[in-house]
């Protein structure tokens, strides 16, 4: 059941908060590009640069117990979620001190201990999870919720119509946040899919569908917050469409070629859920106080780098461990 | 001993440990008022409810994942994929989730998730409903596979597959349901990776799987006739497999055959004769004969189908030749 | 584009040859349970009694050179596609006149010169076929449609929604018709499906959508025909859901321990296709001209007994032709 | 003779093979506009158009059954699986039906299809973005399975592919792509179940496929200072599978090492190690070696990672195994 200080709309005084989260995890990203240009990180990373609000307008109004499972482009949500900086660079730089300990990289982020179930490289590979995981909370009577993310391109994939059409069936506490960027890789929605609406999607199913702003951190909050709470009464799971926006290419070092060059740009100037936030708050966070934050991010996001860098190496054959229980 | 179908043993031992765990409950599509395609869950829904015997709609890919995803929140789902040839359609779900979750959470999650399938031929329905497909799952680090071919052992392992922490594939055999065979009054859990040894021989170790443990005990008694002494190994865990078992038997006859009903080509009997060359090298005084289906889909007509899939006497051929009495 | 022949409605003049055919199929249906039941059928086998308007509707509104893809509940579709008695009950009996040669059996049946490009024993696993057949058709400027069944069941699999969704993406002229008989094997539409209007499922890809009585073979026929048309002027798929019932069990054999023994022979009173039309055709077919219609059928169905069971047994080794082309 | 990168020769036989009969064309995932997440096809998309270079959505099963469906009305589709853990959701299409069809239908119906993918190790993706599971479908009768290891040989083998009736699974590697070679001035086909001798040897026979190939010809020269002369083959097609010339070279050399990234357990190794030890029994002088991935996941961190798939080195060490130099 909902708790007291979980409210339906966030709180004025939680506006700062959200601010410095949203703030760190645009830090943390841009830092992670650098450091990947700089041939430091491994890998294949995928940044969310621009969809900070949806990361953590919605892991704001999960409660304690609630689970969710993340997509390749997971860095927000895993920040969002509670992992420290520091173990999420950790664990972008390989070792042991990272949330998967060296074993899962920028695509498999797990934290268990604060309701990360997963990232997942495959493309609606994590939402039967989510239904499973529900169940499971259905099953034993605990009031938790379960909850997805996943892109506009995922909603193609069969994966998506069984795993949501099976949670609404059997009625389970879980959310579907569509976070939906109108870009599937490099291919825009009308070239992926014959709807202009994706939250027809969840017509398949009959299933409950909300809507909000994916860029106006306030609007996903509350948005977030009512599925969230439908979906904890019993009363079956939600689809959540968050209108987003990919200021960034697909991957780190994505050329961007099938793009317009200007369409990004544009959109950074009016859809930046930091500088939205930032404007609403311009009585009550002065540009120095912005300041401060910015630096206070920053900081914190180069001190998860050294922490990182200063991390320890897994023994090559480390490698053969936790393959079974 | 009380004596029980293999299908009544599969039962059993589902039975048994719903009654014992909360968190085991079984998912799958048909196995409620219908009890499962193969009758294998008749009478469960009445006992434990639809919430614990779970029909569900047909989502192959959803059943897999959704088990999987109950089992990371600490339950322990039985999932039935109906015929091994859907596990074509979960294959996402088992091998790159299930398999490796636990591996790329670093440790922090467990799986502990029963697929339970079936397959074989025998019965001509055609190419899809029939495939044995267990060697795929062998080739992913991070299953476990079984594949049991009496009642004790197909009650005794999937007992140990339930409890087990890590996802299990476990292959039952459709024209095995029906055999009898006794078992213990209580459950004896059987440690998964261990081989059972069904009859001791000099001349010549079978290492057989499935319905064609069977087929390989009727050769092994053709065989005897012919003064022929064979040695019947059933590996009963693919995955792991017990290499010492099947290596030291093979030391004693210094002769091997590998048969099961999965096609021969990259079929299981291919890993097993690798591992076999490697270990018993020297002891080794004939080739390890490889016996399965021939290379081609399952075909409808029941002679072609009988064609296809090996039998007694395909393994006897393959004794003889190996102790080189063709 | 609709040629002459092919008008919206059926005619008066048509409608003795459609009772006659989809007697042929009830009786054939009747004659391989019974055959099955003497022991004589090897396999795994689905009838379809009950649905023969669905099949005769749909497929008399065909033109040549469309394609059909059909289910495990294939011979309906199969005879009302123009394959003969003969050569598909050659194939029921596992003999090289069959129409799939003794390789395919009830749940494969194949006739590619009739257009019927397969059965399928996995659910949903035609529907892609469909959507590739009708982009060929598409690609090369061909008239042509091609055409899926598919029952309520099937609508839960990842594979309808991604054939479907793909279909509708690139406007391929293709329809897919729902024979929604309301039970999947054992399991209620209420068990499988959390919405209780299947036309629902085309909303989530925006699909054109036609329903209809699929026991009253005329409205089949009428709807098919919309739909056919539509899908050949390039106007892009259609999603066509036929409101049917199954009035035997799952498969041959099936005891249907979960169904109300009532339930069938109450819709087999007042829903079966064949006494509708026949109803329908009170005044231009007497009783005896339908009883020697009955006989005429039933005649070639036992000939189509004789004929397979005089047919030739492949040989053992021939099951390793076929292979490879 | 051209020089071009093994990307390139994929591309060129595609091109080639477009421009030659409409009834090619290809479908895939941002294949079009991006040119394939491997920069494969790029450029194709101006020349070829989006009819023929289509953009899919992310739907791996209607990607593959749509162009299986094309392909029995007579198109000749290349579809591209990004990578090679996705042909996990594309599986169904890829073994129940198009290795199927023109068996079920007794031979009337050719599926003339190619699903092209890509994988490997090597720059850390972690565990579902680099598997190597040729091995899988060297197990289903009906399909073909090809594993090209350099620009030659993927142009001519992909040539073949695209023109061959039957469906074929086409691996390449992805740290493959920029590695240069000759090729012919005209595309040559090179038969599909033809293996190749990439050096020739007396002491032992390596039979790589894929990344291994490379590793394994780096191997020999190292084996050579050692006096060790070693023959190197690439068979370059799974299925069919050249046995005559595998087994003939180890007729000749007496020993053999076989290595592939792909996991060693229930891997491409073990058919040719059971292959091998069957055909060649009396010539072995020492047991098959195989080389392969280590028993796991594929880990993140590099360290890890390189630990896991096998190298060079890997391969020697297994060559010196082999000649009793260990
Ligand atoms: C099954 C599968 N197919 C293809 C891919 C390759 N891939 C990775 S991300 C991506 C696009 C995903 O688009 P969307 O779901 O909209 O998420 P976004 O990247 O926009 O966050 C693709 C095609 C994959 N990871 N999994
Ligand atoms: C992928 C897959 N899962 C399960 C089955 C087993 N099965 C065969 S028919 C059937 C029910 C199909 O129901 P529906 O689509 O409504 O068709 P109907 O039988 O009613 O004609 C099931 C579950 C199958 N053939 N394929
Ligand atoms: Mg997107
Ligand atoms: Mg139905």
């Amino acid at each position: 059941m909902a708790t007291a200080e979980h409210k339906a709309t966030l709180a004025k005084s939680e506006l700062g908060d959200v601010l410095r989260e949203m703030l760190l995890i645009r830090r943390f990203e841009e830092k992670v590009e650098e450091r990947f240009r700089a041939g430091e990180l491994p890998g294949f990373l995928h940044v969310a640069i621009g969809q900070e609000a949806s990361a953590v307008g919605v892991c704001r109004a999960l409660e304690d117990g609630d689970v969710i499972a993340s997509t390749h482009r997971a860095h927000g949500h895993t920040l969002a979620k509670g992992t420290h900086p520091n173990e999420l660079m950790a664990e972008l730089y390989g070792k042991q001190e990272g949330c998967s300990h060296g074993y899962g990289g920028s695509m498999h982020l797990y934290d268990v201990e604060r309701g990360n179930m997963g990232a997942n490289a495959v493309i609606g590979g994590g939402l039967p999870h989510v239904t499973g995981a529900a169940l499971a909370f259905q099953m034993r009577g605990e009031p938790r919720v379960a909850l997805a993310f996943f892109g506009d391109g995922a909603t193609n994939i069969g994966t998506f119509h069984e795993a949501l059409n099976l949670a609404q069936l059997w009625q389970v506490p879980a959310v579907f946040v569509l976070e939906d960027n109108k870009w599937a890789e490099s291919t825009p929605e009308s070239q992926h899919s014959p709807i202009r609406d994706l939250s027809d999607r969840a017509k398949a199913f009959g299933m409950k569908t909300l809507k909000a702003d994916g860029q106006d951190v306030e609007a996903v909050y509350k948005t977030a917050r009512q599925a969230l709470d439908h979906a904890r009464s019993g009363k079956g799971p939600v689809f959540v469409h968050l209108d987003c926006v990919r200021f960034h290419g697909h991957y780190i070092g994505d050329p961007q070629v099938y793009r317009d060059k200007d369409e990004a740009r544009k959109l950074a100037e009016t859809r930046d859920p930091i500088k939205l936030l930032r404007e609403k708050l311009k009585l009550s966070i002065s540009d120095e106080e912005f300041e401060e934050l910015d630096t206070e991010v920053t900081e914190m996001v180069e001190a998860s780098v050294e922490f990182a860098k200063s991390g320890t190496d897994p023994a090559p054959e480390d490698a053969l461990k936790n393959v079974y229980a | 001993m009380p004596e029980l179908t293999y299908r009544e043993a599969v039962r059993d031992a589902l039975s048994q440990a719903m009654r014992q765990d909360d968190g085991v409950f079984l998912m799958g599509e048909d196995i409620a008022e219908m009890g499962g395609s193969m009758g294998v869950t008749q009478g469960m829904l009445e006992e434990f409810g639809k919430e614990r015997v779970r029909n569900t709609p047909i989502s192959e890919m959803a059943l897999a994942g959704a088990a999987i995803g109950a089992s990371m929140q600490g339950m322990r789902p039985v999932a039935e994929i109906m015929y091994e040839d859907f596990l074509t359609l979960a294959a996402e779900q088992v091998v790159n989730q299930a398999a490796k979750i636990r591996y790329m959470s670093g440790g922090q999650l467990t799986v502990p998730v029963v697929f339970r399938t079936q397959g074989g031929a025998g019965w001509s329905p055609g190419a899809q409903h029939a495939q044995q497909l267990e060697a795929w799952f062998v080739h992913i680090p991070g299953l476990k596979v079984v594949f049991a071919s009496t009642p004790e052992d197909v009650r005794g392992l999937l007992w140990s597959a339930i409890y087990d922490d890590n996802p299990v594939v476990f292959f039952e055999h459709r024209t095995l349901y029906p055999i009898k065979g006794n078992v213990p009054q209580e459950i004896e859990p059987i440690p998964i990776g261990r081989a059972r040894v069904h009859r001791e021989g000099e001349d010549v170790t079978v290492i057989a799987t499935g319905r064609l443990v069977h087929e390989s005990l009727k050769a092994a008694e053709e065989a005897e006739r012919d003064g022929i002494s064979v040695e019947v190994v059933d590996p009963r865990t693919l995955q792991p497999l017990d290499e010492e078992s099947l290596v030291s038997s093979v030391k004693k006859t210094n002769r091997a055959v590998v048969a099961h009903e999965a096609v021969t080509r990259m079929g299981f009997g291919a890993e097993v004769a690798a591992v076999l060359q490697y270990q018993a090298f020297d002891w080794l005084d004939a080739p390890i004969e490889r016996v399965g289906a021939k290379f081609s889909p399952l075909p409808f007509a029941p002679v072609m189908e009988a064609f296809v899939v090996p039998h007694a006497e395909d393994v006897l051929t393959a004794i003889k030749r190996t102790v080189g009495k063709a």
